[in-house]
């Protein structure tokens, strides 16, 4: 059986498993951890094991070529997976004080638990999959997963987050369809086999026979419903909502991996469009919608005083900027992009922890409340402080690379103006970052809260992250590098990653 | 000695305070100042020692890139005259800060009484550590991240002392940096674009515009790092911080990082288009008269030396810019002139941390008559003061002489530079005036009763400032025969 | 002993003297002892080399790179540079021998210190003078003027730190033109040397350029009005055997200066220049010797004499440069000569008056001289010493001063004769105002001395005055000696000096001299024996005693002398002529010039006023830049972002709406 | 009347039921008016089975009557039942308007449709152009109704949009995709009307504009 086939089972079986804990009565949490942590650590391994093969030059199909990993595949199954685990260990550490708390009952902890599995076994379909429209029923997978996971507490602002999240999502996501299936309508007629014209592979071999007019028209409405999922501006609404009701772990999945996985789809269908219509026409889409988005979240950011909703339009500006890098392409920008995703899952799954933390310190994300941190939770205040940082773009972080990289693509691809006014914005990022560090991190402490920082487990996984920001910050190791470059020539179709691709 | 000791003994004076830095949080507090100073000491040592070795190789200059991606040179080490120089320099002028700090972070200081917490000492061995990568560094991205780098380190210390006031300024201090980064951020990625690399010797190969846009990111960084009309603004907030740091961010090195990294490109770039000098020299100018002008209404101590150090960085500006007209002494003497400045102003600033330790103030109007009670602080205060007055035998006479004579040279070629050489020459003029009045004020006579009660000083304080005072008298014909 | 050694020892010592010096300052007496001696070896050795050089008319030079890339380090000891040489050693002689005792007046103030300070002077002084690259000239120069200012500043209170600075910020100030014209001078050769300055072919207009900034940067030094003003405080509130050489001495480097460039690197090729000089010398000439004239503080009067001392100098320069321009050796010889005997001259009884000054502090404790009076009697010595200074200051023959004075009318009226208009205009001008200065001059020091040894005491402390020790004696004694002999000795000096002058013109020596008279030049034009003067003034006061020797025995019984008649009241001490009372009728005369040193006031309140305005502005300005930056940082950017904020208004149907018209918008670009 | 047009009437219908489900006011009734609509759909399926000889869209057909007539329905019906006693909304439009605005989305729809170069579906265009203006429909109920039942109509009306869209451009694509789009709906409808009940008990209200605490 194949690799992706085990994984996925796997991280099945577990959201079962733990959906099935809670008629466990007093069992239920300790079961519900264990099988939950054992089968994020499998999950991890086993995508261990086929990131090795990709490194290997290979790539990996199953289930009829309608699952595969690449490595344009590999960086996001990676992403998924790594953040699901680090997350996953969090969730541990920061649910049971909601437990301890009488915010949730043990069920509602299987629940949790069930969701999150399964919220990660909708992201690994949405990454492996190499059928067109797979890829859309698995998106729409992760938003019906992890619906609950926002509204996971029952308050009247997380029901409306997760009503509104499913909504625009579903509206959002249901144009992606449309772009699918004139993608796989058009690719149907020109290729002999339908069951061909589905795959993603197949298509970008004959994306140069396919109708431009279609194509193009496909790609708006891809961009534009998928766009939804990754958080572009306008469409983005629903997810400072969603991001900041949610659980601090379970945000840190929404906004480290879940964006991410849209974002995938989208890449996969530019590299189409390039193909058919010329490189011209999606990057000048990704490069509008990514420097809105840049803009717009910026100046939200510079005003949000609610931590989660900050780091909700950080994710949107990051996104922006990912997008940005893939529209300014050429092989510096994709691999900004590329790695931009990385850098900015890895900090912003730490934030997200860090800011649970806060949470559970301190009962409430206004920052206007949270003060002194630094005093009342040392460590928790440190990694905060230096998590901002990070992902304000400070060195030897690894945020700081992508950045740089993507403003040098910028440069090369004739938009100096452009990077000048985008990193502005990103001054901006970092003085509203610094000002929260200021305001919230150091100063006095309040009376009244105890002092002490939360359990080890809360910890260690951001401590983990910090690491290896730190290691990407000084240098990128070369399994990484090379993921990316290879990566890079599957988005831009070198003739060379076009052989690779071709599946048995 | 071969090149590779020379890479690696600056690799060590990189690394080992980098890698010393965590410790501060783990030993005793007491224990935290030794070992900063101990490192900052091995630091200096590394760096001395990687300096005898080039001079005794006859002064090759000479680069090794270190980290590659894919080929290209990410960060690598440039070993020459200037390199070596301000390298000497800011090791140094580490090595006594952090010497000095053991004195300073204590109870008996009359300003800020307490022991210093770990992170000052982390701070300040990153900073050591940036400084170096900063200062040797071969590609415009290293210097990009240690640039940031500092400014973090900066942040850190300016923020130290909790107070609202210190928060904001180290947030202003940081985020204006940040801004000045941007420059530099635009820099190297012309750089990559039109060089297809980060290694600096390339600058010299470019076309016309690319060099002409390269420069003035770099220029723009430089003002943002070393306080320039209109982004001085963070460092007089940055006063907030503890003089130590003062001396040693925001008057030994790290304001020096500015005009270096300009230094460093000019003479990369050898042929610089003129737009280039010309935009550098009027905006120095500027800030000249500008940070001149607001000598006048300053009564803190600190606040007059920050404004002294954005003068006399903006005439180290002028200078440098004027050298792209064609005059190599114009270059030297910009250099010798940061180099001078280190140690000047730094020993200036240690002797305000001297008086607010002592006496608990820092400002003017309450200090007289240092002489009478603690003459090794007056000889400090007066060598410092005479320093910056450009008179000799104190170091910035050399070398301002130098630059002045070098903005004649320039002026050869196109005579309004004169105009502008002319400037300067007026405000080192008022400079001299202002600081002779302040010595007058403050040295001589009988002591003021905030100075009559003052505190013993520390030893570590003591031989921090002494040395100073020795390395600003000699400094000067060292740094001209250096660069010479 | 090679010249050049000699020259070089004598420079170690006085840095060694210094550096024991202050290495000493635990004990006043050892610093004191210490600095002394080695600065009279060092000035006897200063004194020897000059000598040598001047006799032999031409001197060594000496060449080494130094560690200052851009300027080789060069000395040249050529006879101008010689002559200043001397003035320093002689007057450093006198001044160390007089600093033995002097000093126990400072006994607990930092001697040490003074000790450095003071050797440090006298070694930049000569190395200034010896200097022969650009670079190195400023650096001693500036070094010269840094330690002086230490001396100026010794006592620490505000008056002496206000003066201080005051002298320091002028020099300084104006060195920076100096600093200008080296530096255009410079860029034109390419080398700060010296030499390659003499080779540059100038521009006219630069020349005159860099003649101006030179005459005025250096003329500052110099204390020629209008520069002057810093002249009369920092020469007083310095000790008195330190004011002595910056009086006596450190001006003389200004009109050193002045010759060296204007004459000798620039040639003095325009006449204009010389007027100039002239003009600026009369003009100083007058007025400092009006202003001494209006002092009480002994020291001040000295002063303001020295301003007119460097007038007279200059005057005797400018008629030099005058004769080197239109291409006159003998004009230019006279002239020159006047000037550099003058140098000489006022050096030795400027250096002596001060030191006479120095010893009535010691001893009355007071500067001013209405507190002094009748030391005659009780500072015999002092009061001879001083009496030689101050007759020679007011060139009365046979002394010193009176020599020069008289080579100076000589070439004035050499000057009237000239080929010119200009020349014959100005000539006789200047003679004018010099016979005015010389008057005034006798005027000035009749009334220095009357008031300060004459009549009655005027103060506890005078009455109390005891003599000055005998190293200050000795010291002061010297001098004096030297003031007769440079007077009654002029045949000997006046050739030595004039092939100073002629190694300055590159030509050969005018001769001056023949046997015991002096003649400038030409011996048509006029004579003097100094020997000669001598008896007739030794006769002039011998007969009358002769004669009144031989009718001794008719002589009347000696009246009795009763208190002096005052109108019926009682004699007081009051009574007696005070210093303004003496000076009244000048006052009257000359009110006007007066009242230009009046306006010296306004002239800095104005100063003041401006420092405070822009004080007030720069307190204005200085947070502005912040408050705008804070302005977009704290109310701009948030407020771009409130506005956006209404954009998400929590409306999930406009939410949808928003996709939709992202939808349509896209759509109508790719379709339309 | 060829096949052809057929379905393009057919089509035409499902614009007019889904007009009757946006403007009913009791949510049983809709839930009923959906069945309705969805066997139209399901027709459709047929007819284009049928004309085009697919095996697939016959058992496209099978499952979209599975769950599109019968399930969804049924889940909406029984979920939804308890609030027909609930006062009616107010809507954004009124009927007239909303007509109006259908025939408007048609026609932009056709011009959305014309550029594209499908030979699958050459004949069917008016039917394409129906599919994707009942998709628009779809989200003007989001839009315009206030009552968030009315806005799980709208998705299911979105739903029936793109799956004739679906019919028409993919019908060879292979049978489990076709399912996977299903399930997602059924899921969809169950997550729906889980969270509406949740909210209407938390709330007690199911009106979308008392849904707006969370802003900028």
């Amino acid at each position: 059986m194949s690799l992706i086939v085990v994984l996925l089972l796997t991280l099945l079986t577990t959201s079962l498993a733990a959906f099935a804990t809670r008629w466990l009565g007093l069992w239920t949490q300790r079961a519900v951890e264990t099988v939950h942590l054992s089968g994020i650590t499998i999950a991890l391994v086993i995508t261990g094991a086929i990131i090795g093969r990709v490194l290997q030059h290979e790539t990996l199909f199953a289930v009829g070529r309608w699952l595969f990993v690449d490595a344009l595949g590999a960086i996001f199954l990676g992403l998924v997976v790594v953040v699901g685990f680090l997350a996953g260990v969090y969730s541990v550490g920061y649910i049971r004080y909601d437990l301890i708390k009488g915010e949730i009952t043990p069920t509602v902890l299987s629940t949790y638990y069930g969701f999150f599995s399964l919220f990660m076994f909708a992201m690994c379909c949405a990454v492996l999959s190499n059928n067109l429209v797979m890829m859309w029923v698995s998106i729409e997978a992760t938003t019906l997963s992890s619906v609950f996971l926002v509204g996971i507490y029952g308050r009247r602002t997380s029901l409306e987050a997760a009503w509104k999240y499913i909504v625009i999502c579903t509206v959002g996501v249901a144009l992606g369809l449309y772009g699918t299936v004139l993608v796989f309508a058009n690719a149907n007629a020109v290729m002999a086999r339908p069951g061909d014209a589905i795959l993603w592979t197949e298509v970008m071999g004959h994306a140069k026979s396919l109708d431009p007019a279609t194509i193009s028209m496909a790609f708006v409405f891809v961009l534009v419903g998928f766009g939804t999922k990754v958080g572009l501006f306008p469409m983005h609404t629903w997810l400072p909502d969603a991001h900041s009701e949610a659980p601090s772990p379970a945000s840190a999945l929404l906004s480290a991996a879940l964006l991410n996985c849209a974002l995938l789809v989208i890449i996969r269908h530019a590299a189409i469009v390039s193909q058919t219509v010329g490189p011209e026409f999606p990057r000048r889409l990704l490069m509008i919608f990514g420097a809105l988005s840049v803009g717009v979240a910026t100046l939200f950011i510079a005003v949000e005083r609610d931590v989660k909703r900050l780091l909700a339009y950080s994710s949107v500006e990051n996104m922006g900027l990912i997008t940005l890098g893939f529209g300014l392409g050429g092989p510096i920008g994709v691999a900004a992009a590329l790695l931009h995703a990385i850098n900015h899952s890895l900090a912003k799954t730490m934030l997200f922890c860090g800011s649970g933390n806060i949470v559970v310190k301190y009962g409430t994300r206004d920052l206007r409340v949270v003060k002194g941190m630094l005093r009342l939770a040392p460590l928790s205040g440190v990694m905060l402080l230096v998590g901002f940082l990070a992902m304000g773009g400070i060195p030897p972080f690894n945020v700081f690379v992508s950045e740089f990289l993507t403003v040098t693509a910028g440069v090369k691809a004739g938009y100096a103006w452009l990077m000048v006014v985008c990193l502005i914005f990103l001054t901006i990022v970092l003085a509203s970052f610094v000002r929260v560090i200021s305001g919230s991190i150091l100063g006095p402490a309040p009376a009244g809260v105890a002092r002490g920082d939360p359990s080890a487990l809360t910890l260690a996984p951001l401590a983990v992250l910090l690491g290896l920001m730190l290691l990407i910050g000084l240098h990128v190791p070369g399994p990484v590098v090379q993921l990316i470059s290879d990566a890079t020539a599957t988005v831009l179709a070198t003739p060379a990653a076009m052989a690779a691709s071709k599946g048995p | 000695m071969t090149q590779t000791d020379i890479i690696a003994l600056l690799a060590a004076a990189v690394i080992l305070p980098f890698l010393a830095a965590p410790v501060s949080f783990v030993v005793p507090r007491f224990l935290a100042s030794i070992v900063c100073a101990a490192s900052s000491a091995l630091s200096f040592a590394a760096i001395f020692a990687a300096s005898v070795g080039y001079t005794m190789d006859g002064k090759q200059a000479f680069s090794r890139d270190l980290v590659s991606v894919h080929g290209i040179a990410i960060f690598g080490f440039t070993v020459d005259r200037i390199s070596v120089l301000i390298g000497f320099a800011a090791g140094l002028v580490g090595l006594l800060v952090c010497l000095y700090s053991v004195g300073y972070m204590a109870l008996g200081n009359r300003e800020h009484p307490e022991v210093g917490k770990p992170r000052y000492f982390f701070f300040m061995q990153v900073f050591v550590s940036a400084m170096a990568g900063l200062v040797f560094s071969s590609t415009i991205s290293g210097q990009l991240f240690f640039y940031e780098a500092t400014g973090v380190c900066s942040w850190g210390l300016i923020a130290y002392y909790d107070s609202p006031k210190a928060i904001a300024a180290g947030t202003k201090a940081l985020i204006v940096e940040h801004i000045g980064s941007l420059g530099l951020y635009f820099a190297a990625a012309m750089f990559f674009v039109s060089a297809g690399g980060f290694s600096l010797s390339a600058l010299g190969g470019m076309g016309p515009g690319a060099k002409t846009a390269i420069i003035l990111g770099i220029l723009f960084a430089a003002w943002g790092k070393s306080a320039q009309f209109p982004l001085h603004i963070w460092l007089p907030d940055a006063m907030e911080a503890p003089t130590p740091v003062s001396a040693y961010l925001h008057a030994g090195s790290m304001v020096n990082i500015g005009v270096f990294m300009y230094a460093r490109a000019l003479l990369a770039a050898g042929n610089v288009p003129h737009v280039v000098g010309a935009i550098g020299a009027i905006a120095a100018t500027f800030t000249l008269v500008y940070a001149f002008f607001l000598y006048l209404p300053q009564l803190d101590l600190k606040k007059l030396l920050v404004y002294s150090t954005i003068t006399q960085l903006a005439s180290i500006f002028l200078a440098l810019s004027l050298s792209t007209f064609g005059s190599i002494l114009a270059f030297d003497g910009g250099v010798a002139h940061i180099f001078n400045h280190a140690f000047a102003k730094s020993l200036f600033f240690l002797v305000a941390g001297c008086l607010s330790f002592t006496t608990g103030t820092r400002m003017m109007p309450k200090l007289h008559g240092l002489l009478a009670e603690m003459p090794l602080v007056a000889i400090g205060f007066g060598t410092a003061a005479l320093a910056i007055a450009g008179v000799p035998p104190m170091n910035l006479f050399f070398s301002h002489f130098a630059m002045l004579a070098g903005g004649f040279q320039a002026s050869r070629a196109y005579w309004p530079l004169l105009i502008l050489v002319g400037i300067s020459i007026l405000e080192a003029v008022g400079t001299f005036g202002w600081f002779l009045i302040k010595f007058g004020d403050a040295v001589p006579g009988p002591a003021s009763p905030a100075v009559a009660g003052a505190t013993a000083l520390p030893v570590t304080m003591a031989v921090a400032v002494a040395a100073l005072v020795t390395l600003t008298l000699a400094s000067g014909a060292f740094a001209a025969a250096w660069m010479g | 002993m090679p010249v050049l050694a000699l020259l070089e020892t004598s420079v170690a010592l006085y840095t060694i003297g210094g550096a024991g010096s202050l290495l000493l300052w635990r004990s006043d007496a050892a610093a004191t002892l210490f600095a002394g001696v080695t600065s009279i070896v060092a000035a006897i050795l200063g004194t020897a080399a000059s000598a040598q050089v001047l006799i032999d008319g031409t001197g060594p030079s000496f060449a080494a790179a130094g560690p200052i890339p851009f300027a080789s380090f060069l000395l040249r000891f050529d006879p101008l540079a010689a002559l200043l040489v001397l003035v320093i050693s002689l007057v450093t002689l006198a001044a160390s021998l007089y600093s033995l005792s002097y000093l126990r007046e400072y006994a607990g103030k930092g001697i040490g210190v003074m000790g450095l300070c003071f050797n440090l002077f006298v070694a930049s002084m000569v190395m200034v003078a010896v200097a022969d690259n650009g670079f190195y000239f400023l650096l001693f120069w500036e070094l010269m003027t840094l330690t002086s200012y230490f001396l100026v500043i010794f006592d620490q209170d505000n008056k002496a730190v206000a003066a201080g600075f005051l002298y320091f910020f002028i020099t300084q100030s104006f060195s920076m033109l100096l600093m200008t014209a080296f530096l255009l001078l410079f860029i034109h050769t390419g080398s700060l040397d010296f030499s390659s300055f003499r080779a540059a072919n100038l521009p006219p207009w630069l020349g005159s350029v860099i003649f101006l900034l030179t005459f005025f940067g250096f003329g500052a030094k110099a204390g020629m009005v209008p520069l002057h003003i810093w002249l009369p405080r920092a020469h007083p509130a310095a000790p008195s055997h330190a004011s002595a050489l910056m009086s006596g001495v450190m001006v003389k480097l200004g009109i050193y200066g002045i010759i060296r460039f204007a004459i000798e690197i620039l040639g003095a090729s325009a006449v204009w220049w010389a007027w100039t000089v002239v003009a600026f010398g009369a003009v100083s000439a007058v007025l400092g010797v009006l202003y001494a004239l209006g002092e009480t503080d002994i020291k001040r009067l000295l002063a303001y004499s020295s301003v007119e001392n460097v007038g007279i100098i200059l005057m005797g320069v400018g008629v030099g440069m005058a004769g080197i321009a239109t291409g006159s050796p003998v004009l230019a010889a006279i002239g020159l000569l006047a000037a550099f005997y003058h140098t000489l001259n006022h050096a030795v009884f400027k250096g002596l008056l001060f030191l006479g000054a120095g010893a009535l502090t010691f001893a009355t404790s007071t500067r001013d001289m209405a507190r002094m009076g009748g030391l005659a009697r009780r500072m015999s010595w002092t009061a001879s010493f001083f009496l030689i200074g101050a007759l020679s200051i007011a060139a009365i023959p046979p002394l010193a001063g009176f020599v020069s004075e008289w080579l100076t009318y000589q070439a004035f009226f050499a000057t009237g004769m000239g080929p010119d208009f200009t020349s014959r205009l100005f000539g006789p001008l200047a003679a004018v105002m010099l016979g005015l200065t010389g008057a005034l001059a006798v005027m000035c020091f009749v009334k220095a001395w009357g008031l300060m040894f004459g009549g009655a005491a005027r103060s506890e402390a005078a009455a109390s005055a005891a003599e000055v020790p005998v190293t200050m004696l000795v010291g002061m004694g010297g001098l004096a000696v030297l003031c007769m002999a440079l007077g009654l000795g002029a045949p000997v000096v006046a050739p030595v000096l004039s092939r100073a002058v002629a190694a300055l013109r590159k030509s050969g020596a005018v001769e001056v001299a023949d046997g015991t008279v002096i003649f400038p030049g030409d011996v048509h034009q006029a004579v003097l024996s100094t020997p000669l003067v001598a008896v007739v003034m030794v006769c002039l006061v011998a007969v009358p005693v002769a004669i009144a020797a031989m009718h001794r025995g008719r002589r009347l019984a000696p009246r009795i002398v009763p208190e002096a008649w005052a109108c019926g009241y009682d004699h007081d001490a009051r009574m007696t002529v005070s210093a303004s009372g003496f000076v009244e009728p000048p006052d009257v005369m000359f009110r006007g010039l007066y009242r230009l040193r009046a306006m010296q006031g306004p002239v800095g309140d104005t100063l003041d006023g401006s420092v405070i305005v822009s004080t007030e502005a720069a307190g204005i300005v200085e947070p502005l830049w912040n408050r705008m930056a804070m302005w977009v940082a704290t109310r701009g950017v948030p407020f771009i972002g409130q506005q956006l904020q209404v954009m998400e208004g929590g409306n999930l149907r406009v939410y949808c709406l928003y996709i939709l018209a992202a939808l349509a918008v896209m759509l109508i670009c790719v379709v339309g | 009347m060829n096949g052809t047009n057929l379905v393009n009437s057919l089509a035409g219908l499902l614009i007019l039921t889904s007009l009757l489900v946006i403007e009913t006011r009791r949510p049983s009734r809709a839930a009923l008016l959906y069945a309705v609509q969805s066997s139209v759909l399901v027709t459709i399926f047929v007819v284009l089975a049928y004309l085009t000889h697919s095996t697939q869209l016959y058992l496209w057909a099978a499952s979209s009557f599975v769950t599109k007539v019968v399930l969804v329905p049924v889940i909406l019906f029984g979920a939804l039942r308890k609030f027909d006693t609930m006062v009616p909304l107010p809507s954004l439009m009124r009927v007239a308007v909303v007509v109006a605005l259908a025939a408007v989305l048609v026609m932009g729809c056709s011009l959305i449709v014309a550029p594209l170069k499908l030979p699958a579906a050459a004949e069917f265009r008016p039917a394409l152009t129906v599919s994707l203006a009942h998709f628009f429909l779809g989200i003007t109920c989001i839009v315009t109704q206030r009552n968030i039942i009315k806005q799980i109509f709208g998705y299911c009306l979105m739903e029936n949009g793109s799956h004739l869209t679906l019919a028409l451009l993919a019908n060879q694509a292979p049978e489990l995709v076709e399912i996977g789009i299903s399930t997602d709906a059924i899921f969809a409808v169950v997550i729906f009307t889980v969270l509406v009940r949740r909210i209407q008990h938390k709330l007690h209200s199911l009106d979308s504009d008392q849904l707006m605490t969370l802003k900028g």
